[in-house]
């Protein structure tokens, strides 16, 4: 464990991006972190590292820079595996992001093992990637989607699950480990533990999670559980498909190509080793290697320190945000129950109107559905307002939001 | 260039509290629907075309200052126009009666989604009248490049 | 045009792994650019330039920095419209690499378009990723996947072609613009123009040929189209997919997710325009990016230069190659019949050691399948050694190469 | 470290050239296949086996010439053994046999895959004569932790 005595300020000078000023020269103040997160230089300067001196294709070739190539792709994946706690490197897959991620599970796992009248559960605050692959297998199997609804606080209604689960049709529970707009942290154990007493698999959306608290996939107990890179400080272009290995024996491939196949012949194919069965194609091989960067960034900080730190943010900015008149912060103000994303709206200002006179001023908060149209809809806006915080982000960065607030107040004579 | 806060002038204010032609018609000739998929603006708009004219326009859904502004000033606009004349009207009408002519890109989605709309509706209408198939084509390439 | 008096030995400076050393101080003489092509530092300045001044998510958000990531990753698009002729620029669509761009199709088109007893025509030279698509396609839907032979000359034999289109069972052909193991470029206006007598969509695996020589996709007249960023000076883990919009219109969305969508609803969800349907997910922005830093390199070098500067090299290789004893070049020499990849057999000797014992010299070649198992077995062979170019080798690295091979035949007593 | 190039010393070349144990067997009490799905190299191995033992091994196969040496070491060093012995042949007693016990990792695989097929041949015959199924499950674990 980390000492709690890390100065989160000093890390800043690691992002080279948080110097640069915006608009009529005002400094930038990035509160759009569960969108994407900035990059330090440990991971630029790895995946220029990677191009200048190693960069070759991987795994097949026997000359120096291949060799040099491979070791430090498959390098991430140890690293990975150590970051989220799983044992088998080979039920680690690497894909695009979590849209990918979860899309290959629709594809691989539930082309083949979801039938007519079978039933998907997913819950009302999942992100689009978590909705649509699900419509779209459903409605080509003849299978139903249900949601798991959530109530005032923002939380799951875990009677809804029970009553699925009943019915004895589920055969996957799929949600997110934290919500991308109210930032609810989900009690993902309760449910694992439910469905595993009706035999029903679990994948958990971990895009959220992973980049800002401790993940133990082991305790968590699923069977998938996807996350992006971006999100964590690393490349764009890089995700991870974490599949119990049990689970990955019985999936058809996904991409057919190079890499995943053991012997290819004119009227049949015969599958390589898990993970690459998986791993079609020349993967994102740079990529790949400056995640391990931002892996191992995240891991010197320590992840209770990344939580401890955003809480203190979260709760300065939710005391200080309520104390503005017609101000409206949606979900849990129970910090203990949610991480650094607070989505509000401001009395009858359109969240684009707020975001563009923001902006102004710098800031940089996300406006609009945040690709979860079916939680707008229950919560009867057409859309919110989002800041959300990460390692580099500052009390006085929260204070400029509130300032700039102010002036939306102004504009619009509130 | 401007700051792009000026945009968010008095009349834009007005508007977006105090949208004109909003709601809805009974039994319109045409009605269409659209939205953005990137921010979740969604317009729906009705007209009642007698002799070819536009008799009635309203326009409801959600949306932005800049939306609900822009909504309106198209509505004013078309309200009593001949077809042809509404087939005319160019984004630069919309924008220029609002002084919003250097709208950044992802903004200028917001202004002109009831345009869209509104051409939609048109277009529908028309393909539904026409005879001619070579007008029904000028019609689609038309649909096509409006932005 | 560009002038042809371009000097490509000058450009060398701008590949900063050129400068490398490898095994015991020798000097990198890579050829095995078919595999992946190195960068320069224009390319990795470009996503270097991303991460520490523009980066945002993309396409959803008012702030500076997303507007300014937005135009970045949009540029890419327009320049690579330009750079293989392409007039609709909503026709392209971002992958990561030609595996994927081919499985899109697969999925997306394939999937609701082949029936069984179809017939789908691929090649005897095709990569893996051109072949194990169709047979999963193919061996799902009870269709058929059929091989258009080649002769000794390594040419396709298009008497097959004619005897497959005369059934009228055949919904797609399929071939790559240039084999990745014999160097060979397809008469693809041919096979296209046969196709279109019968109303056969085609695709082409321009994986080898967009890197290497003027590519022109209004005249091929085909109707799908890969091509992998990592081989042209471009960054691991983008590609392109370009569909014609005709037939992109037929197709079903292949990943569900942000982005694609237009309104998302609980039970139905409609798509979003051209091309952003096929766009799942948070892109490979930086990648993107990058490669159109790549895209704008080779444009200002000019294609018809860098294909006369191949031609030279590849010539002056075949003619040292041919004189060493024992020594088998596959694949025809007309050289305007071929691009520059060189794959050759020494001997008895196994490509693997010959790979291993030339890299101690610091040649790296490849050796293996080349991802190509069903050439090799038409070749009657187990692996090559494969030799190939691109705009920064020299005739000297060819030298050394052959002074490599002489190596090989003492330790091998050849 | 020694150069790489040194591994191709006459003993390789020998075996490369002139393959011990090289062939089929008739009627083989066990046979298994395997191949290295990133080089191609593909190699069978057939056995027979009397009272416990590997009375005859022969294999064949494509391959490099370290994957021909290691292949002929590894039947010579099976040959005669009693399956308990050949089950406890690990990697180090081929590689240290013909001094590549510094291999790199890519080639590792073309040393070693002839022990993985001979293990793989071995416990496919074991599972089959076995009873006990905590034995069938040791050995499963065994073939997973090969390499
Ligand atoms: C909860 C959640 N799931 C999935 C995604 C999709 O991730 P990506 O866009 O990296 O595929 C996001 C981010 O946008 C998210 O917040
Ligand atoms: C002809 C051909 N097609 C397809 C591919 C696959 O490309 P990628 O690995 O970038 O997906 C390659 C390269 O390996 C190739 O040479």
């Amino acid at each position: 464990m980390q000492s709690t005595q890390i100065s989160f300020e000093k890390l800043r000078k690691d992002f080279p991006i948080l110097q640069r000023t915006v608009r009529d020269n005002k400094t930038l103040v990035y509160l759009d972190n569960a969108s994407t997160t900035q990059k330090p230089n440990q991971v630029i300067d790895a995946i220029t590292d990677y191009y200048k001196n190693h960069n070759a294709n991987i795994h097949r070739a026997v000359y120096a820079l291949a060799e040099e190539a491979t070791e430090l792709y498959e390098a991430t994946r140890d690293k990975i595996a150590n970051f989220i706690h799983v044992k088998n490197r080979e039920e680690i897959i690497f894909v695009r992001g979590t849209t990918e991620a979860i899309n290959l599970v629709a594809y691989a796992w539930g082309r083949t093992h979801i039938q007519k009248d079978d039933i998907i559960v997913t819950t009302e605050y999942e992100h689009h990637s978590n909705i649509v692959p699900w419509q779209l297998l459903t409605q080509e199997k003849g299978a139903k989607l249900e949601y798991i609804r959530m109530d005032d606080n923002g939380e799951l209604i875990l009677d809804d699950l029970d009553k699925y689960l009943a019915t004895g049709k589920v055969k996957l529970v799929t949600f997110s480990l934290m919500s991308n707009v109210l930032g609810t942290i989900t009690d993902a154990e309760k449910i694992v533990s439910k469905c595993k007493e009706y035999g029903v698999l679990t994948l958990i959306d971990g895009a959220q999670a992973v980049p800002h608290m401790p993940v133990n996939i082991e305790k968590l107990d699923c069977d998938f559980f996807a996350f992006s890179g971006h999100k964590m400080l690393g490349p764009t272009g890089i995700g991870v498909l974490w599949v119990r290995k049990s689970v990955l024996q019985t999936m058809n491939p996904f991409h057919g190509g190079g890499d995943m196949i053991r012997e290819v012949h004119k009227y049949e194919t015969t599958w390589n080793d898990l993970p690459y069965k998986f791993e079609a194609g020349t993967p994102n091989i740079a990529d790949v290697i400056g995640f391990g960067a931002a892996i191992d960034y995240l891991t010197n900080l320590g992840m209770d320190n990344v939580r401890e730190h955003e809480i203190e943010l979260t709760n300065y900015a939710i005391e200080k945000l309520s104390q503005i008149n017609g101000l409206t912060i949606y979900g849990t103000k129970d910090i203990s129950k949610r991480g650094g994303v607070i989505s509000f709206n401001f009395a009858d200002v359109h969240p684009h109107d707020v975001a563009q006179i923001i902006d102004e001023e710098g800031i940089a908060v996300r406006s609009g559905h945040h690709c979860a149209q079916v939680l707008m809809e229950r919560l009867n806006v057409a859309a919110t307002s989002r800041a959300s915080f990460y390692i580099y982000n500052t009390k006085e960065e929260i204070d400029s939001l509130i300032n700039s607030l102010n002036k939306v107040a102004r504009i619009f004579k509130l | 260039m401007s700051s792009n806060a000026d945009i968010y002038h008095e009349m834009i204010i007005d508007y977006s509290r105090n949208p004109v032609n909003y709601g809805k018609i009974e039994n319109p000739d045409v009605t269409f629907h659209d939205s953005n998929p990137l921010c979740g603006d969604s317009i729906d708009i009705d007209m009642k075309i007698v002799d070819d004219k536009v008799s009635d326009i309203k326009f409801h859904g959600k949306g932005c200052a800049i939306c609900m502004a822009c909504s309106s000033v198209l509505t004013e606009i078309t309200k009593g126009k001949g077809i042809e004349e509404v087939r005319n009207i160019t984004k630069h009408d919309v924008l220029s009666e609002l002084g919003l002519e250097h709208l950044q890109a992802v903004r200028i989605k917001c202004a002109l989604l009831s345009l869209k709309v509104l051409k939609s509706a048109l277009y529908s209408y028309l393909g539904k009248h026409m005879t001619d198939s070579q007008d029904v084509d000028k019609l689609k390439e038309e649909a096509a490049n409006l932005y």
